[in-house]
């Protein structure tokens, strides 16, 4: 049902606004002097100032694939970072590990593993939600390229961006 | 009489190019450092001399300052791209007639004293203050133009808010500046210029007349003389006017808190929606042209235009390098005044947000007019009583 | 249902209910709105009660020493519960029973349950294909403990076992549920699996030399609860969680078993039965099921052509329909044959059949396909919807008896232009040279082969899953088919093309949606009077009474 | 796979003594036939269910569920060794492993389920049993139809000397 809001009762100078509007330029006048004269801090200066030697060991880069230290990758494809992904950035096509290969017990393995780098926004949802700890978001923060399609990280480059983990779980060892 | 014209373009080339067109586009700039600055932020501070373009192996980032350039160079790059559905003869005259009137009104405005006897002002007309208020209501002609040829709903709307305003704020924009007429007793800018010279600026109460640094000297008879309950009383119409005068000039100028006809949050940029590239540079930098011939009026109107306290209004020979040094003083300070008034309109549009359509007409049509009526009859009182 | 079934009182976690006499337990409580999990159990299998998942508390009226239930202050009979937990699945319910489906025990056992199921259990959810789909994982979510307890080293099984030419088996995974073969015995009648070994180390297996091979194994796959049994054509190609499911309809044969088509991104990866228990119960065959794979073919026909002097060129629909129009126009009655198809929905039939009519021509029938018809599903007639052609007039009782005509006709150069609707003509008999004779020879199809190689104009059509539209089943119930995938390229619908061709013939005719052909069919059709897509339903409806030749529908409950 | 007509002529009869159910008489068969050839190989199996008039899986099932039952024929001479616990106690794991190192047995081979383990050259098999009902002389192991108690590990040799 509708219902009336009261409205609050001003006084003259209220009505009149001036009051508030002087205090409101004294508020925005105070903010320019003071960065004027240093007191503010202000944000980092990017390119001539960085924070690579102080990026946290929790900083969200770009995301990346690891291998272990068997060389084995760590990925199986189970397509929970494509599922995560609110940008909808990773795109995965699964494939059967053949019954030669050494990792055969893991069956199941990346055929492609693409993550869309302008679609990413590094949220880290991807390396929360990998049950194989085979996804990792890096330091790298500046990733480029002149086209789209190099800013489509494939698995060659996800790779190679990630590079070796070690001592993280490794629960394919006592499989089959 | 050709040498007349000769002097006078070379008055009005060297005003506008020289100066006034620069002006906009670091109004532009101080604009964005302003509000940056305001807001916590550095704001542009990047674009510098590109050395690094002729293989140095550092750009030199010159504070931005070269940010207006960039912009302009952009800005005349991109496509001028013309939607089909618009009227094409009013779509493509709508920003030319946003920039000029802004321009012509400087032409009146005495911005300097004289530099080798000739004064600094373009056109010394008599009705200058009729002028002025002539030629800038006709930027409301571009807005218009340019909401209704882009055959579109928002910069119709723009179109028609901005029409609306022009109306409600032109009344009391003349009104404000009446009691200043009968004060002076002329429409003449130099003469108005002249009469706050002798008689203090108008935005002041009191004038203390008798301290001279050239040569040095205090006249205390002078000043006694200078202090006077009646100019004091008088003074207090005139502050209003002032006042009115001000605000009226945000509404004319479309700048916060009164940019309704632009306001990008609901009218997606109003009129300009359909413009691109220089086109809508020019309404771009026509608005802000406007914000620098409205504060050369109050600078002229309310604070001596020219004229510095303490310093000789003219020499003996204007010829010699002093009385050039002088003149050129003289301009400096000129735009000095305006350029501390463009830095009050910038904080202003920093502070207060805009105002609702219904509020602003109701403070131009309910509050400024009958102040402005109201203050030119007790001018009208006070005045015969203030001794000449 | 003959005489009026006996009304049992229940008492299901402290309310009374009444069932009907013979209801299991569980299926009590369910109608009670008390889910009890499970997984034996399968409401058409029998129950072995081998899982003890859906253990409960049980009681029965106590009685007194004049051997009359006690009642107690409510008027209710007093249970004494039984202190042991019972399965609810293999016991029917009995007068006055009590039953608590979430007591501090029952949850208890559910927590005991799945610590042991789970003990020999991979946890390789990354890499099943039932994770999303899996009771185990949802049941240990809402039952299980969070860790284990279990630190010895777990049992190794055969794993990646080929059961059959569409089954794998990981026997690591198996719970030893026994629904699959519990399946293949009572439903299949297909005997080939069973339980080797025994205690942890009991596994899943085929008799060696046999090969679980039978053309229903798949629904082993359906309702294996765990990843046991997986499909080997939808291994490992997409997870269950981003599959779109679309209720549809099988078009292999005129069966018509209900479905869902799981589809991601405009591919099709698998179709798996619907439960429907006036068509297919909750089974499927599998030729039936994997017979979907043709719709995400990369031949498939994009773009419509029309012949030009170097071959077939691809034109905008606009100027293949006007040419197509004008080919029509030219012949006389006789001199053109309409090939449908008894695959085509009835919306396109219908209109088919305008187009018909418009041509008048009298040769026009479809293409029958026979197979064989097993005991179960699979029906003989292998067209979906030849009860439609007949209804619409489109063929006669027997259907394909004109054919002999019309190719004999088309061969002796009688008749001069066909439309082909869906079919190819060399299948009934038709040379290349015979096709090439023809003056005009429109194609409506969604795949190349020789007749849309030798069209003079090529209109590219929407396989099943890309429209929306009805079929009768053998049996006469009206089903809908549903719009899962896009088409490829610029195909189009299959109504749409054949009332543009009709628009060349007779001018607009006032038909813009699918809906609006409907509403036509059932103005005109007495069976379909005030029907609609909405009325017909996900179920269908039954439009003439079953008649004795049809195939029986294997209903083993 | 030959049945001779006096076995077949005795699983007839023996199927005749479950006449509510042929399936019952499965297990007897299958004693029947091991005790016959010594173990139970494929065609067997097939054999009985086509008998019984069922599926080769059921009976299979049964062939793997009950440890006596060999699918695989044992060696000339079949060790069993007890494991239950009195045994266990007393040293049987060791007495098996003792068993396959001077047997040549490999035990590395063991796959899933009770398959008994062969040694190279066929001579021995072994498996673990349960209990042989002489607890209080473990370990206790029998050498086909032959009963030792209290094995000591160095007895092994000897008696694997005994069956050659």
């Amino acid at each position: 049902m509708a219902y009336t809001i009261s409205r609050p009762k001003l006084n003259f100078a209220e009505k009149v606004y001036l009051p508030a509007i002087i205090t409101g330029l004294g508020i925005t006048i105070r903010h320019f002097i003071n960065i004027v004269t240093g007191k503010t801090k202000v944000t980092m200066q990017y390119p001539e100032e960085k924070w690579d030697k102080k990026l946290p060991p929790y900083y969200r880069g770009a995301p990346t694939l690891v291998k272990d230290e068997y060389g084995r990758e760590r990925c199986v494809a189970c397509q929970l970072c494509e599922f995560i992904c609110p940008p909808r950035a990773i795109t995965i096509h699964a494939g059967e590990i053949p019954e030669k290969d050494r990792w055969r017990k893991v069956e199941k393995f990346p055929k492609e593993f693409e993550i869309d780098m302008i679609r990413c926004i590094y949220c880290g949802l991807c390396e929360e939600v990998c049950p194989e700890q085979a996804i990792f978001l890096r330091k790298d923060y500046a990733i480029t390229g002149l086209t789209r399609q190099e800013m489509v990280h494939n698995k060659e480059k996800l790779y190679e961006l990630g590079g070796v983990m070690t001592g993280l779980v490794y629960k394919w060892n006592d499989k089959k | 009489m050709i040498i007349t014209i000769v002097v006078s373009l070379a008055k009005a080339i060297g005003l506008i190019f020289l100066i006034i067109l620069p002006m906009v586009s670091y109004t532009v700039y101080a604009e964005r450092r302003v509000s940056a600055m305001i807001q916590d932020r550095i704001g542009p501070n990047r674009v510098g001399i590109p050395l690094t373009l002729f293989g140095f192996p550092k750009d030199i980032p010159f504070y931005g300052l070269v940010q207006p350039i960039a912009d302009a160079v952009k800005l005349l790059l991109k496509e001028d791209f013309t939607p089909a559905h618009v009227n094409k003869l009013y779509y493509w005259l709508a920003p030319a007639c946003a920039m000029a009137p802004s321009m012509m009104a400087l032409a009146v405005i005495p911005f300097g004293s004289q530099l080798w006897g000739e004064p600094m002002v373009v056109a010394n007309v008599d009705v200058g203050v009729l002028w002025v208020f002539a030629v800038s209501s006709l930027g409301v002609y571009g807005i218009v133009l340019a909401g209704w040829s882009s055959n579109s709903k928002y910069p119709f709307l723009g179109g028609i808010r901005s029409s609306s305003q022009m109306i409600s704020y032109e009344l009391s924009l003349a009104l404000s500046v009446i009691p200043i007429f009968m004060v002076c007793g002329t429409l003449n800018l130099p003469d108005i210029v002249k009469y706050q010279i002798d008689h203090g600026w108008l935005i002041s109460p009191i004038w203390i007349k008798g301290i001279s640094l050239f040569p040095p000297g205090i006249n205390f008879q002078e000043i006694w003389r200078s202090i006077d309950i009646l100019k004091i009383i008088l003074w207090i119409p005139l502050f209003i006017s002032f006042i009115v005068f001000v605000i009226s000039m945000f509404a004319e100028t479309n700048r916060l808190p009164f940019d309704l006809p632009e306001a990008e949050t609901e009218l997606v940029g109003g009129y300009h929606t359909e413009y691109s590239s220089m086109k809508f540079a020019l309404f771009f930098l026509g608005e802000y042209a406007a914000m620098i011939a409205g504060a050369a009026v109050i600078v002229t109107l309310f604070f001596g235009a020219w004229h510095v306290p303490f310093l000789p209004t003219t020499l003996h020979n204007p010829y010699t390098v002093w009385g050039v040094l002088l003149g050129l003083i003289h301009i400096t300070a000129f735009f000095v005044k305006v350029a501390l008034l463009l830095f009050f309109f910038i904080w202003v549009r920093w502070t207060l947000p805009r105002f609702r359509y219904d509020q602003l007409m109701r403070l131009g049509w309910y509050f400024f007019i009958e102040i402005a009526l109201v203050n030119v009859f007790i001018v009208a009182i006070i005045l015969p009583f203030v001794p000449k | 249902m003959s005489a009026p079934t006996e009304l049992l009182n229940v008492q299901i976690d402290g309310v009374w209910y009444q069932f009907k006499k013979g209801t299991r337990v569980i299926e009590a409580c369910a109608q009670a709105g008390k889910f009890i999990p499970h997984y034996c159990y399968h409401p058409k299998l029998s129950s072995p009660g081998n899982c003890r998942m859906c253990l409960i508390e049980m009681g029965m009226p106590k009685t007194g020493p004049d051997r009359k239930p006690e009642l107690g202050a409510d008027g209710k009979p007093v249970i004494s519960w039984i202190p042991r937990p019972q399965i609810s699945c293999a016991q029917d319910i009995t007068e006055g029973m009590g039953v608590r489906t979430d007591s501090s025990l029952v949850r208890e056992c559910r927590h005991g349950v799945m610590e042991f199921l789970l003990i020999n259990h991979p946890l390789d959810c990354p890499i099943c294909d039932q994770a999303g789909e899996c009771h185990l994982q949802e049941y240990s979510v809402e039952y299980g403990t969070a860790g284990s307890r279990f630190l010895e080293e777990k049992v190794k099984k055969p794993k990646r076992v080929e059961l059959g030419p569409r089954v794998t088996l990981d026997d690591e995974r198996c719970i030893l549920c026994s629904r699959c073969i519990r399946f293949m015995k009572e439903i299949a009648h297909d005997d080939v699996l069973g339980f080797a070994s025994r205690g942890s180390h009991t596994y899943l297996t085929a008799h060696p030399g046999k090969r679980l091979d039978s053309n229903y194994s798949l629904n082993t796959v359906d309702i294996c609860p765990v990843g046991a049994l997986t499909s080997t054509d939808f291994r490992f190609k997409m997870r269950v969680w981003f599959l779109k499911e679309t209720k549809s309809i099988c078009t292999s044969c005129a069966t018509g078993c209900n479905t869902i088509v799981g589809s991601r991104e405009n591919v099709i990866y698998r179709q798996t039965p619907r439960e429907n228990d006036a068509v297919n119960s909750a089974w499927m065959c599998d030729y039936g099921r994997l017979n979907i794979h043709y719709v995400n073919s990369p031949d498939r026909l994009k773009f419509p052509q029309v012949r030009e002097a170097q071959g077939l060129a691809n034109v905008s629909w606009k100027t293949a329909l006007a040419k197509a129009g004008e080919e029509l126009k030219q012949f006389q009655r006789n001199s053109v044959a309409v090939v449908a198809s008894a695959k085509m929905t009835n919306e396109e039939l219908w209109l088919t059949k305008k187009l018909i009519d418009s041509l008048g021509t009298v040769y026009h029938d479809v293409v029958p396909r026979a197979g064989q018809a097993d005991q179960l599903l699979m029906s003989a007639d292998r067209n979906p919807n030849t009860l439609g052609a007949q209804l619409f007039g489109i063929t006669s009782e027997y259907p394909g008896s004109k054919l002999r005509e019309m190719t004999e006709k088309i061969a002796s150069g009688e008749i001069r232009a066909v439309v082909a609707l869906g079919e190819d003509l060399t299948q009934i008999g038709l040379a290349e040279s015979d096709l090439k004779k023809l003056t005009a020879l429109i194609v409506v199809g969604i795949l190349p082969n020789e007749t849309t190689r030798n069209a003079s104009v090529l209109l590219p059509a929407c396989a099943f899953s890309e429209k929306r539209g009805t079929m009768i089943n053998i049996k006469g119930r009206l089903q809908r088919l549903n719009h899962a995938t896009l088409a490829p390229g610029e195909a189009r619908d299959d109504w749409e093309i054949i009332r543009d061709l009709l628009q060349q013939l007779t001018g607009s005719n006032g038909i813009y949606l699918i809906d609006d052909v409907f509403k036509e069919i059932a103005e005109t059709i007495p069976e379909m009077t005030g029907l609609s897509f909405g009325r017909i339903g996900d179920h269908g409806v039954q439009l003439v009474e079953e008649s004795e030749d049809a195939q029986p529908v294997a209903m083993t409950v | 796979m030959e049945i001779p007509a006096e076995l077949e002529a005795r699983i007839d009869q023996e199927i005749t003594h479950f006449p509510i159910s042929k399936r019952s008489a499965a297990l007897p068969l299958l004693h029947l036939i091991q005790e016959h050839f010594g173990y139970l190989e494929d065609e067997a199996i097939e054999w009985i269910a086509q008998k019984l008039g069922l599926q080769p899986i059921n009976i299979l099932e049964l062939v793997t569920f009950y440890p006596m039952l060999r699918r695989e024929p044992a060696g000339k001479h079949h060790i069993r060794v007890c494991r239950t616990l009195s045994c266990a106690m007393a040293g049987s794991y060791e007495l098996l492993d003792t068993f396959c190192k001077h047997a040549r047995i490999d035990r590395q081979h063991n796959g899933h389920g009770a398959h008994s383990l062969k040694s190279e050259d066929g001579k021995y098999s072994i498996e673990f049993v349960e209990c042989l009902a002489s607890c209080g002389f473990g370990p206790v192991c029998m050498i086909d139809d032959d009963f030792y108690e209290s094995v000591t590990q160095e007895e092994v040799p000897q008696l694997l000397e005994k069956y050659q």
